[in-house]
């Protein structure tokens, strides 16, 4: 475990799509959720320290901060005064759903994608349909916002 | 371009020729002041040429006040070519490099040559105007104020060379301005080589024009004074006696390897050990010695040859030194 | 602080310092040259040989532009040292990364000046040693003379203070090094002249002589008749004869509402014109001169100015330059504090 | 907002010159630990605002307090806890790097020597150079290298990455980014590149012609404004509870930002949440042209009176 070792390499680097209209905050939540999801992020790595991110992608600290502060309550980190923020097992804090309910959606969407390309859809057409449907039905978002608050894909 | 050269250089220029105004001002009041307080008829009155009388003391003390303050135009006639051309010189292409608009103003069609020389024509011409409208001035204050005309030091305050030198001293700025690119430094050191170069050119000014001698017969000189020969009328006494002494007969210089003063000294002893009449003696030791006496001197008559020949030296340095300034301008890159 | 305050200015101030050195070594030089002249013509008297003349006339040559450059020279060292000091930061901007850090602006300029304004004061005071020596050497005359109390003692260090302090307050209105400069040679030049013709002659008692050579008496030479109604006693060569006139007898000066030619003009009405004529003629007039001089109750009085008083002189002219220096001083603290955009 | 919380509070500040003003009747307060982008166009009173707090130009009406002190009356207690970079980042061209460095020492008493030398270490800037010879990026750097070794609780950064090149840019934000995340500092700073602010500020206030247009938290602003993107609509027809703040029509698309508190719906449109960067243009547009800086105010000037912009934009508030 490197996990105490406050100068070891951090284990991921973001990034920022300033154009995509999404708040600063959620890229990052989400980049680390991604991580978390797609394995390279485990339990007990640490988290890039708020200075690291700031002067990697020049972004504000506060926006950091409060990214980390998202991720503590979603239950997908832990700050560790003076050692920094780690990534804690899921669960722990609730927030995502059960995995096999994840994996019968993720059957469910795929099946629809590909009736959508049969019907003569490209990417494009997928995802404008895919936002409006976002954009309309309400989401039981772990941070209560508004509809009107989720991201929005934007040429 | 010319508004341009006007619009970047007006204030230099206006303060410059307020300042020759002020001291044409302080020229007519001096010169005036001199001339009625030196032709008080008091000053050749009987009372005067006697003794003292209480007027003469009055007219003697309002002549001397007269000549203190032609002493303070004086100074300030010497200093103001030099102030006046590079105060207004020194910034001309310096201020521009500077503060980088030389490099706006490079960029435009306009040749850097003709910026320049614009440039340099219109404040040039300015001052040089404004100089050259005081040199008649300066002649009847120099004759106002009775300074004499030759010796060095009136010489330099009076005649053609005021202007040559103010023209020198402006494109002795402006080169130096171009060169070290700071008008502070370029004014500081273009006053440092115009003293020098002043000094320098008056040290040789006494044979900018073949110098006159007078050649005293008989061994006469300073062992025995032919009257008149220094009287106040006399061309010598008017004129600006350079070298005197005794020389080989037939010379009007003394022998190579020789100086005025070498001979002196024989030419005493031969005179102190005969003891017969002054003038016998000097005419013997004049043959037995083969010397003869020689005042080297500078007729007034040779003033304006002096004047000119001195103001061309002055101008030609300065148009060595517009020269410089184009060369340095042309080959300007950062 | 103080390294800043020297090492902003260091290329002037070093510039400056060689500047007088040069100008101290050509005065040495110069000096010694026209004194070993000076000499050599005092000891051969009546039988100078041209060679002591022509030296002595050639070194002697350089007295008086030596002394015309000794009498700008605190003043241009001065506003040449104190126009930038406020003036160079504004015109680079800089001021507004100095007044914007902890130090606080007085301190700061205080500094600078006090750096800047001791090497102007140095310079120029560093050569006061020298100029003792110098105004002997090449015979500038009686020091309590004008232009040689100018040039000797200690003033010229008063002199050097108040240009510089008149160029850092010139600066810091006018903010331009240069026209800062252009603006104070006339301040300067008449703040001199207004103190040397004005008022250095009251900076000390005024002496009066009173009296001497009768007035009226003849003095009969083969060649000449000269009658002294001034008597100029050579007590007083060496002194800076201030004024001089009839003033009734028992004051030392005009009375209340007069001026000096009141007495002589009164004293001229009474004797008539000088006349022309021979001796006797000569003497009835010195006679009714005298008659003149008594019944109108006045006597010769000469006003001057001592060698005596050249310290307290000096002493008081310092004083009334540096103190104007201070308030000049805090005119530019005062600007300065007060500076915004 | 008390004092500890409020680094730099305004109120009516203005400054007039000659018949002009620089900055009207500006009043905002800007709470302790944000990083506040000061936007609007040249000559809006940017660096006339940055100044005053610097208190290098004197108020001609109003009041500004900085740190809780006035920097016109207390300018000790003010200087010694800020860091002001000028817009012209002065610094004395003839002296070396490491020079200009003990030119810092000596004017401060809190002053962090090993970290000036460490940013400039870092940034590969040689301290032998002379400050002249250095390129405009790198005098950027040395300029805000003097104000961070300060350490001072509020940074006033004029202009601190014009004129510089993308990768200087980057640098020096990131430097400073950094520094501010280990002190805490307050940031003052006004910048023209909308884009590179949008993540690194979270305080907007936006001047035009002198005045402020906008001030507050950038989340909050955001989360008020909402850019409606969809078909032409007709200008009367806002959604309700939505004010319009400047509108860009064409023939065929409306694209409106809105200003609401709560939630807008407006069917067939797109409604996104504005960037920092739409939010500003969305405000300086409703401003008349030519107005700017007049002292005649041009606060009471409506556009909608205005013939020649004929209704394109409509003033908000």
């Amino acid at each position: 475990m490197d996990t105490g070792n406050g100068s070891s390499e951090a284990l991921i680097r973001f990034r920022l799509d300033s154009r995509s209209g999404v708040p600063a905050y959620r890229q990052l939540v989400d980049q680390v959720r991604h991580a978390v999801a797609l394995g390279v992020l485990r339990t007990g790595d640490r988290l890039p320290s708020v200075r690291e991110v700031v002067t990697q992608i020049t972004i504000n600290p506060n926006t950091v901060h409060r990214a980390y502060r998202e991720l503590e309550v979603a239950g997908l980190a832990e700050g560790r005064p003076g050692l920094g923020t780690f990534v804690v097992e899921r669960g722990k804090g609730g927030g995502h759903g059960p995995s096999e309910q994840q994996g019968a959606l993720l059957a469910e969407l795929r099946s629809w994608v590909a009736k959508a390309g049969s019907a003569g859809l490209d990417i494009e057409g997928v995802q404008a349909l895919f936002a409006a449907s976002l954009d309309e039905v309400a989401m039981p978002g772990e941070t209560g916002e508004t509809p009107h608050d989720e991201k929005r894909g934007r040429q | 371009m010319t508004w341009f050269a006007w619009r970047t250089q007006r204030l230099q220029v206006l303060v410059a020729i307020g300042a020759v105004a002020v001291i044409a001002v302080m020229l007519v009041i001096t010169g005036e002041a001199y001339r009625s307080a030196a032709s008080s008829p008091l000053l050749t009155s009987p009372s005067c040429s006697t003794g003292l009388s209480l007027n003469c003391a009055n007219a003697f003390s309002r002549l001397g006040q007269a000549n203190r303050w032609v002493g303070y135009a004086h100074g300030l006639v010497l200093a103001f070519p030099a102030l006046v051309g590079v105060l207004v010189g020194a910034p001309i292409v310096a201020s521009e490099m500077a503060h980088g608009t030389n490099r706006l103003a490079w960029a435009q069609s306009v040749s850097r040559t003709r910026w320049l020389a614009v440039k340099l024509l219109l404040s040039g011409l300015a001052i040089a105007v404004a100089v050259g409208a005081i040199v008649p001035l300066l002649a009847w204050w120099a004759g106002a104020s009775q300074i004499s005309r030759l010796y060095p030091g009136d010489f330099d305050v009076t005649g053609t060379v005021v202007l040559g030198y103010t023209l020198f001293a402006f494109m002795l700025g402006a080169a130096l301005g171009a060169v070290i690119q700071r008008v502070g430094w370029a004014i500081a050191a273009a006053l440092g080589v115009f003293v020098g170069a002043r000094l320098w050119v008056e040290s040789f000014r006494a044979h900018l024009v073949a110098p006159v001698s007078v050649v005293l017969p008989n061994g006469i000189g300073p062992l025995y004074s032919a009257t008149g020969l220094f009287s106040v009328d006399s061309p010598l006494a008017r004129g600006w006696v350079l070298n005197q002494g005794y020389v080989a007969l037939g010379r009007t210089t003394p022998a190579p390897g020789q100086t005025w003063t070498t001979e002196f000294e024989r030419f005493q002893n031969c005179f102190l050990s005969i003891s017969r009449p002054r003038a016998e003696a000097l005419s013997q030791c004049s043959a037995q010695l083969k010397l003869h006496y020689v005042i080297q001197y500078q007729p007034l008559s040779h003033y304006w040859a002096l004047q000119g020949a001195e103001s061309a030296v002055f101008v030609g340095a300065a148009l060595i030194l517009l020269g410089v300034t184009v060369l340095a301008v042309r080959r300007w890159r950062t | 602080m103080t390294w800043l305050a020297w090492r902003g200015q260091r290329a002037q101030l070093v510039a400056i310092v060689a500047a007088v050195a040069v100008f101290a070594g050509w005065l040495a030089l110069s000096g010694t040259a026209d004194q070993s002249a000076w000499l050599a013509v005092s000891h051969c008297g009546q039988h100078c040989s041209p060679l002591a003349l022509n030296r002595l006339s050639s070194a002697d040559y350089w007295t008086s532009p030596n002394r015309l450059v000794l009498t700008f020279l605190p003043g241009v060292i001065g506003l040449v040292l104190g126009a930038p000091i406020v003036a160079r930061e504004i015109e680079a901007g800089t001021n507004r990364f100095a007044w914007t850090q902890t130090i606080g602006r007085t301190h700061w300029l205080v500094t600078k000046l006090l750096v800047a304004g001791i090497v102007a004061a140095g310079a120029v005071g560093a050569l006061d040693p020298l100029l003792a020596w110098w105004t002997g050497a090449v015979r500038n005359g009686p020091r309590i003379l004008p232009m040689v109390f100018s040039v000797t003692g200690f003033v010229d260090v008063g002199y050097a203070l108040f240009a510089f302090m008149l160029g850092a307050l010139l600066g810091s209105v006018i903010r331009r090094t240069g026209w800062a400069i252009v603006a104070g040679v006339p301040l300067f030049v008449a703040a001199r002249a207004w103190v040397q013709f004005s008022l250095r002659a009251h900076l000390a008692p005024v002496a009066t002589f009173a009296g001497g050579l009768p007035a009226g008496s003849m003095i009969v030479t083969p060649s000449s008749v000269s009658i002294a109604y001034a008597p100029e006693p050579s007590a007083l060569m060496n002194d800076w004869q201030l004024n001089q006139g009839y003033v009734p007898v028992g004051l030392h000066g005009p009375a209340a509402g007069q001026t000096w030619s009141t007495g002589w003009n009164a004293l001229n009405r009474c004797t008539g014109p000088f006349p022309n004529g021979n001796l006797q003629v000569l003497e009835q007039y010195q006679r009714r001169t005298q008659h003149c001089i008594a019944s109108l109750k006045l006597h010769y009085v000469q006003q001057y100015q001592p060698p005596s008083h050249y310290w307290r002189i000096q002493t008081a002219e310092t004083a009334l330059f540096v103190g104007a220096a201070l308030v000049l001083l805090g005119l530019t603290v005062f600007v300065v504090r007060r500076w915004r955009t | 907002m008390n004092d500890t919380a409020t680094v730099i509070a305004t109120s009516g500040l203005s400054k007039r010159y000659g018949r002009t003003w620089g900055l009207q009747d500006c009043t905002f307060n800007l709470p302790r630990g944000r990083i506040a982008a000061l936007v609007g166009p040249n000559g809006s009173g940017k660096s006339t605002l940055l100044r005053m707090a610097a208190g290098i130009t004197r108020p001609s009406a109003g009041e500004i307090r900085v740190l809780g002190s006035s920097p016109l009356e207390q300018p000790r207690d003010v200087l010694a806890r800020i860091g002001y970079l000028d817009q012209e980042r002065p610094l004395y061209k003839t002296f070396r790097v490491s020079e200009m460095l003990r030119v810092g020492k000596e004017l401060n008493r809190r002053w962090d020597d090993a970290k000036a030398h460490e940013y400039l270490e870092d940034l590969g800037i040689p301290l032998a150079s002379r400050i002249g010879k250095l390129s405009v990026g790198q005098q950027a750097q040395v300029s805000l290298t003097l104000c961070l070794a300060k350490r001072p609780e509020l940074l006033l950064l004029d202009e601190p990455v014009a004129a510089l090149d993308p990768l200087a840019r980057s640098q020096l934000m990131q430097v400073l980014l950094g520094s501010v995340t280990d002190e805490g500092t307050t940031v003052l700073l006004s910048s023209h590149a909308l884009a590179d602010l949008d993540v690194v500020c979270d305080y907007l206030i936006i001047l035009s012609s002198s005045r402020v247009l906008l001030a507050g938290d950038l989340e909050s602003l955001r989360a008020e404004h909402r850019l409606l993107v969809g078909p032409r609509r007709d200008r009367s027809n806002v959604p309700a509870g939505a004010e319009l703040v400047s509108a860009t029509d064409t023939e065929r698309q409306s694209t409106w930002l809105l200003r609401a508190i709560g939630s807008i719906t407006a069917p067939g449109s797109d409604m996104v949440e504005p960037t920092l960067e739409e939010i500003v243009l969305a405000y300086l547009r409703q401003q008349p042209a030519g107005s700017h800086s007049r002292l005649a105010g041009s606060r009471d000037l409506s556009l909608a009176d205005d013939p020649l912009d004929s209704g394109e934009q409509v003033r908000a508030r």
